[in-house]
């Protein structure tokens, strides 16, 4: 099998004899996950622990970003795209010692589709109006039919942690590495290896690890004193001061595994009910105004001074961390002050005495939020406010709690442009249909469009739709491709920057493959291993 | 003797007087405390509607007020039943119930205030009576002067110094407390000190630490009591900050949390509880002041 | 002149840090069992001379120099110990205000046993009957609820009487008395005049008796000093000084215009 | 030493002041090829993330935090006299007054903070947004010099020389201002003197949890927020400047306030 090479390979790379049985990992997460119910896991801490402990039908590998069998041995996915049967592995066990069949599959599709469960795991598989059919062919086969097709479904079992329908231990039996040993509010959560993992190093059963601890921890400062101390194994999503400070020290392995998934996007508000000037309004609706500030912005500054070089500009939607789908063919809206200005004169604007004034000769100022406490983001903030002034722009920045924030893009719509992050969760374009389509929630620019209010927005919707019902990758790429061209041309979102994923671990931990996907360092966990540390 | 008999009703009365104002305080308290969150900005909302999965229906589900904030009144009035029942109701960030949560957190946040309220209290109480014991005008001037830089030094400084050293939240809590404890104690026990009693102990050719302990700590006990009062809210109030910045898995991380997530019922429960612990350090401080009059 | 049978010799200057000078080399020397009368205006360092002596002063912030011998001793190089294990035992003082002497927040036997276990190692049961026979002594109730009460329940003659009982228990070889009586009415002065003079006639204590009031320094000392602005002006037996001249008026003169 | 320390104060209150003149560059001015710099000839106290003038920002700090301090501490005191003085008119208002204190000192006013920012107009002037919300905390801060006034209040109150007035037949208001408010003014302007180092290290501390001054408006709590990181202190020295300026000014506000009260 490809996983077994693969890893084959990374066993050879790492030094000494052999891999070594037992030790406890311990890293950080963020926060304590709101819940440990698997189909309910929202942030990354709780999706983390759900990776360590979940087993799942299939796995997509964070390195080559290809499907891979897990506990389906195999599948088929239907021609019409409507239906996918998976072949399970038999003779696994959870992890109390419940044996693992189809019907568990079926419970656990029943459980995530519950309509007033809001899972989000749950909602991606919701594409139409009917509900979702499980159908246990027999004890190790079971059929997935979809109310319509939906390309890269397959996919999204990623995310779904097979539950058991019979263990009296409810969510707390698992098929993953490990096993909840014990959680500590507020302070760890302590997993120890699943005595039933179905895998095996040929002879004994993984993982080779024992225990793994994840302490929650929020401040980054302390991760990084804690895993300086020695006291943790593994950090990742590091900012690029905390790297240097890694290098500069040089006892630890690091590495920069390249641009990741995340990044920072910049968006103007486009709603046409927010509470705004017409004037303003009119500002932000056009195109020529939003590519000026674009081609304002030097995005090669924000990597090299903020990230210190650990960063690329942004072109759209997906990095190039994204092999399959990122649009190769873009590049990002480059530093090009003459454009602006010719942009910007197109519209009417002129700058008199250092200000920019429109053609009614408003003054051209307006602010940008962003969520206080994040340095990062304040320190870009604060330089594109200077690259604007370039312009004759006076940008204001406020900086506001995250719940007032929230409330502003998604409630009263009181805000100009907005700078936040960008998190991907999954590889495929449909995992973002209520981002692209106008009528989505998560449209941030003007959300909840009963029907397009421009003409891309409505190209956009049909593109989206089209690529969704097509089986056909080559040609959904195709689609997906116009899509970010068209964001690329209109630039409701500016998309300014994607971070690399910056990792380091102790020289003592093995087998270690980074990935720019989630999560980075712990994705082969049931092979990961320590040396000299029992 | 006489004077005793007499104070006893009038006391009983006033402490009746002031239980009922306590109450009062209480009640207020809670109340204000949920209308600042209700009015906040931001109050209701859920961070998960941002996450890009879930479909419109559920964003909308997740967007509706909690029932909490509908009507403050109604809420306040069921949630005083059920703190009459022991229930002090559900998290609206973490789903679960808030008594659950401070029970799990409660011990961390207590050994540190007490560890951290110890540690200054001694050293602030060993200092200043040294000082007094020896008189040393240089150890006073430095000690003094070291007291009072540590004034000058942003509390949340401080506590992030502690954190880079290693340090728990009980060094921080004590870094912070020790100053402003030392400062008092100092000009109590100097004020103490230059009583003439305890300079006619001297003369008398009694112990350093006997006149200490009876001439100089015992006449100053209700200033202590009234101080230890002050004290405890004085390291309350620090608390939360401080195990906000170290990230201490105490109470006042949980409050901090809930004050991010807008939880109306933990920050009503817990301005409770620091509105309980305030007054009844203002009442201890009283009380202190009281017993002074009495005694002199 | 033989210093061994003196009990006090002194050559007293002190300083305050803000106030240099306070004395200036005043000469005092006391025989056992002798009354001297020290005499001077408000500020003149009287309080200083009666501080300086049991080395007190540098508790109120002030220095000594010159030299100061007491029983053939030398207090100026003695160490804080040996000068702990004098004062109370040796050398008593008592002073101006009695209520302040007193601790406001302990029991008067308990404070009478603070000074006995200062000094001695006896049980204070021991100590106790003693306090009591010297407080009847001293014209004081010396029963269980009289020691079980607090200093603000007595009056200040009362309390002064105490204050002069925790003075004499270990029965001091000298006695400082400043300005004993300031407090009181000019009965209960008296009273108080009449207890020194039979503490000095039954146990033979020496009293450094400090007073601006010449008629009873007169009447109580075997000696008189004057002192003015931190001088010793005048110095002799009170026989010799009264003996001669219109006694009170020349010593008054003396005391304004010197 | 009480010298010492007002020259010290008047020194960094007209360097601030002078901020224009004194200060190399604009607080805002990003060299962006020299972020993190060393201090040198051209920045002498380096630059910071974003290659502003580290000397630069801490002038034009100290301007912005000598202005929201006193302000705040100004606010806070005059709201503390007119409480007090309504509390001392009747023994029913002088309990509210006590219970409101108590209650004021426990009450997560960090909601009301941030209500008040989120009321204010998007494009107001930083400064503008960072007085309100200063003014605002001054207003809450008026529990403590409260409780001290009504003290000194019902003491003169009892005094011999209010009961004289009383007997020669003086009026309420009269009394008030004729004989209260001379003997008020000491305790007051100690007061206020005393609240304002306490709100410049409320600003600092405010600054470090990131509920400070705005970017890209300099503070001194805002520069504070550098020293989140140990291991800049250690290799960039300088980083400490602004915590060492604060904390002198703080102890000479403090030592001259606190010789000022010996010589009253």
């Amino acid at each position: 099998m490809r996983s077994a090479a693969l890893f084959f390979l990374v066993a050879l790379n790492a030094a000494g004899s052999g891999p070594q049985w037992g030790g406890e990992l311990r890293f950080c997460i963020r926060s304590q996950p709101r819940s440990l119910h698997p189909a309910l896991a929202d942030s990354e801490s709780a999706e983390t622990f759900r990776y360590l402990t979940g087993g799942v039908l299939i796995r997509v590998n964070r390195v080559t970003q290809e499907i891979e069998p897990e506990l389906a041995a195999s599948w088929n996915v239907s021609k019409d795209g409507r239906s996918i049967v998976f072949h399970l592995r038999t003779g696994v066990c959870f992890s109390d010692g419940t044996p693992f069949s189809a019907d568990d599959v079926a419970y656990t599709m029943q459980v995530l589709m519950d309509p007033n469960l809001h899972s989000p795991a749950g909602d991606s598989f919701r594409s139409g109006s009917a509900p979702i059919q499980t159908i246990v062919r027999d004890k190790s086969t079971v059929e997935i039919r979809f109310p319509e097709p939906i390309a890269g479904a397959l996919r999204l079992f990623d995310q779904v942690a097979i539950l058991s329908r019979n263990s009296p231990l409810h969510e707390a039996a698992v098929l993953g590495p490990f096993r909840l040993a014990e959680l500590k509010a507020g302070s760890y959560l302590q997993l120890t290896r699943n005595p039933n993992y179905w895998k095996t190093d040929g002879v004994r059963r993984l993982p080779y690890l024992d225990a793994v601890r994840l302490k929650i921890q929020q401040n980054r400062e302390l991760e990084l004193l804690r895993f300086e101390r020695g006291e943790l194994d593994l950090l990742s999503g590091m900012d690029a001061e905390q790297f240097a400070r890694i290098v500069s020290r040089g006892k630890a392995w690091f590495r920069d595994a390249g641009p990741a998934l995340e990044g920072e996007i910049l968006w103007f508000n486009l709603n046409p009910s927010a509470p705004l000037p017409d004037y303003e309004k009119r500002w932000f609706a056009s195109r020529n105004f939003r590519r000026a500030i674009s081609h304002a912005i030097r995005r090669e500054d924000l990597c090299r001074v903020i990230y210190e070089g650990h960063a690329q500009a942004g072109v759209g939607p997906f990095s190039a961390a994204n092999r399959f789908w990122f649009n190769q063919k873009l590049k990002p809206h480059a530093f090009d002050l003459r454009r602006a200005q010719e942009l910007l004169a197109a519209d009417g604007f002129r700058k008199e005495g250092g200000t920019l004034r429109d053609s009614a000769g408003h003054i051209v100022e307006f602010s940008v939020i962003t969520n206080s406490g994040n340095r990062a983001r304040e320190r870009a903030a604060a330089m594109i406010q200077q690259d604007l002034a370039a312009l004759g722009i006076r940008l204001n920045v406020v900086t506001l709690d995250f719940p007032a924030l929230v409330q502003r893009i998604t409630g009263t719509f009181r805000y100009e442009t907005c700078l936040l992050g960008l998190v991907n969760v999954d590889l495929d374009p449909n995992g973002q249909m209520n981002v692209w389509l106008s009528s989505g929630a998560h449209h941030p620019w003007n959300p909840n469009q009963t029907s397009p209010a421009t003409t891309w927005e409505a190209e956009i919707d049909r593109l989206m739709r089209a690529q969704a019902a097509n089986m056909d990758p080559g040609r959904r790429k195709t689609l997906f491709d116009r899509v970010q061209e068209i964001v690329w041309e209109e630039a409701p979102v500016l998309y300014l920057l994607n971070m690399n994923a910056l990792v380091a671990a102790s020289p003592a931990l093995h087998n270690l493959a980074p990935a720019v996907l989630r999560p980075q360092l712990v994705w082969n966990v049931d092979r990961l291993y320590l040396e000299g540390r029992p | 003797m006489n004077a005793h008999s007499r104070l006893c009703p009038r006391w009983l009365a006033s402490v009746g007087k002031r239980l009922a104002w306590f109450a009062a305080v209480l009640l207020a308290g809670g109340i204000l405390g949920g209308a600042l969150v209700r009015m906040a900005p931001g109050f209701g909302i859920d961070e998960r509607v941002l996450d890009a999965r879930l479909t419109n229906n559920s964003v909308a589900e997740l967007s509706k007020v909690p029932a909490e904030g509908s009507n403050l009144a109604i809420y306040y009035w069921h949630y005083l039943g059920g703190l009459l029942r022991g229930d002090l109701g559900n998290s609206i960030s973490l789903g679960r119930p808030v008594r659950a949560l401070l029970a799990e957190r409660l011990g961390v946040s207590l050994r540190s205030l007490a560890a951290g309220l110890a540690m200054a209290w001694v050293l602030a109480f060993s200092v200043a009576l040294l000082l007094e014991i020896h008189r040393r005008a240089l150890w006073d001037r430095a000690l003094s002067l070291a007291a009072g830089v540590l004034l000058c030094i942003p509390a949340a400084l401080l506590a992030l110094g502690c954190l880079q050293l290693g340090g728990s939240p009980a060094l921080a809590l004590a870094a912070i407390l020790f100053p402003r404890f030392f400062k008092y104690v100092h000009s109590l026990a100097r004020n103490a000190a230059s009583a003439p009693h305890v300079f006619a102990a001297y003369a008398f050719g009694e112990r350093g630490v006997r006149i200490a302990g009876l001439h100089v700590v015992a006449p100053a006990l209700p200033e202590l009591l009234a101080l230890a009062g002050v004290s405890v809210s004085l390291a309350v109030g620090a608390t939360i900050p401080v195990e906000a910045l170290c990230d201490s898995p105490g109470v006042g991380q949980l409050v901090w949390q809930a004050a991010l997530a807008r939880d109306l019922p933990v920050i009503v429960n817990v301005t409770l509880l620091v509105t309980a612990v305030t007054a009844a350090a203002n009442l201890a401080a009283d009380v202190g002041r009281t017993l002074r009059e009495v005694g002199s | 002149m033989n210093l061994t049978e003196r009990l006090l010799w002194a050559d007293i200057s002190a300083d305050y840090p803000e106030k240099p000078d306070v004395l200036k080399s005043v000469r005092l020397s006391m025989r056992a069992g002798e009354i001297l009368g020290l005499i001077g205006q408000s500020g003149s360092g009287k309080s200083t001379v009666a501080l300086a002596i049991p080395r007190l002063l540098e508790l109120r912030g002030g220095t000594v120099r010159g030299a100061i011998r007491f029983c053939g001793r030398d207090l100026m190089s003695a160490s804080s110990g040996e000068l702990r294990h004098l004062r109370g035992n040796q050398i008593a003082m008592v002073l101006q205000s009695p209520m302040a002497a007193l601790n406001p927040a302990l029991r008067l036997d308990t404070q009478l046993r603070e000074v006995w276990k200062a000094h001695r190692r006896e049980p204070w049961t021991e100590g106790r009957e003693l306090a009591r026979a010297l407080l009847a002594h001293m014209g004081l109730p010396s029963d269980k609820a009289f020691l079980r009460s607090f200093p603000r329940q007595l009056s200040v003659g009362q309390a002064q009487r105490v204050v002069i009982t925790m003075a004499v228990l270990h029965r001091p070889k000298l006695l400082i008395a400043d300005e004993p009586t300031s407090a009181l009415d000019p009965i209960t002065a008296s009273e108080i005049i009449e207890l020194l003079r039979s503490l000095n006639r039954e146990f033979g204590t020496a009293i450094l008796y400090i007073s601006h009031d010449l008629e009873t320094v007169a009447n109580l000392c075997h000696a008189v000093a004057v002192i003015r602005e931190g001088r010793l002006v005048e110095y002799g037996p009170v026989e010799h000084e009264f003996g001669h001249t219109p006694e009170p008026l020349r010593l008054a003169n003396a005391l304004l215009q010197a | 030493m009480r010298k010492a320390a007002v020259i010290l104060l008047a020194a960094v209150f007209a360097l601030s002041l002078l901020a224009d003149f004194v200060a190399p560059y604009s607080y805002a001015t990003q060299f962006r090829d020299a972020p993190n710099g060393a201090a040198s000839r051209s920045h002498p106290l380096g630059t910071d993330a974003l290659g502003r003038d580290r000397f630069s920002r801490l002038l034009y700090g100290a301007r912005v935090s000598l202005l929201l301090a006193p302000s705040a501490a100004l606010v806070s005191v005059v709201l503390a006299l007119v409480i007090a003085l309504l509390a001392a008119s009747s023994g029913w208002c002088e309990r509210l007054l006590l219970a409101a204190a108590d209650l004021f000192l426990s009450l997560p006013w960090i909601f009301l903070l941030l209500a008040a920012r989120a009321l204010l107009p998007l494009n107001a002037p930083s400064l503008a947004a960072a007085l309100v919300s200063f003014g605002l905390l001054g207003a809450l801060g008026w529990a403590g010099p409260s409780r001290v006034m009504l003290a000194a209040l019902k003491q003169h109150l009892g005094s011999d020389f209010v009961l004289l007035a009383r007997a020669s037949g003086c009026r309420g208001t009269r009394l008030a201002l004729v004989h209260l408010a001379p003997n008020l003014i000491p305790l007051v302007s100690a007061q206020f003197l005393i609240a304002i180092p306490a709100y410049l290290l409320a600003e600092a501390n405010l600054g470090l949890l990131g509920l400070g001054v705005p970017e890209p408006l300099p503070s001194w709590g805002s520069l504070l927020r550098e020293l989140e990181s140990v291991p800049a202190m250690i290799t960039h020295p300088w980083v400490l400047a602004p915590a060492v300026i604060l904390i002198l000014v703080v102890a000479c506000l403090y030592w001259a306030v606190s010789a000022d009260k010996h010589n009253v």
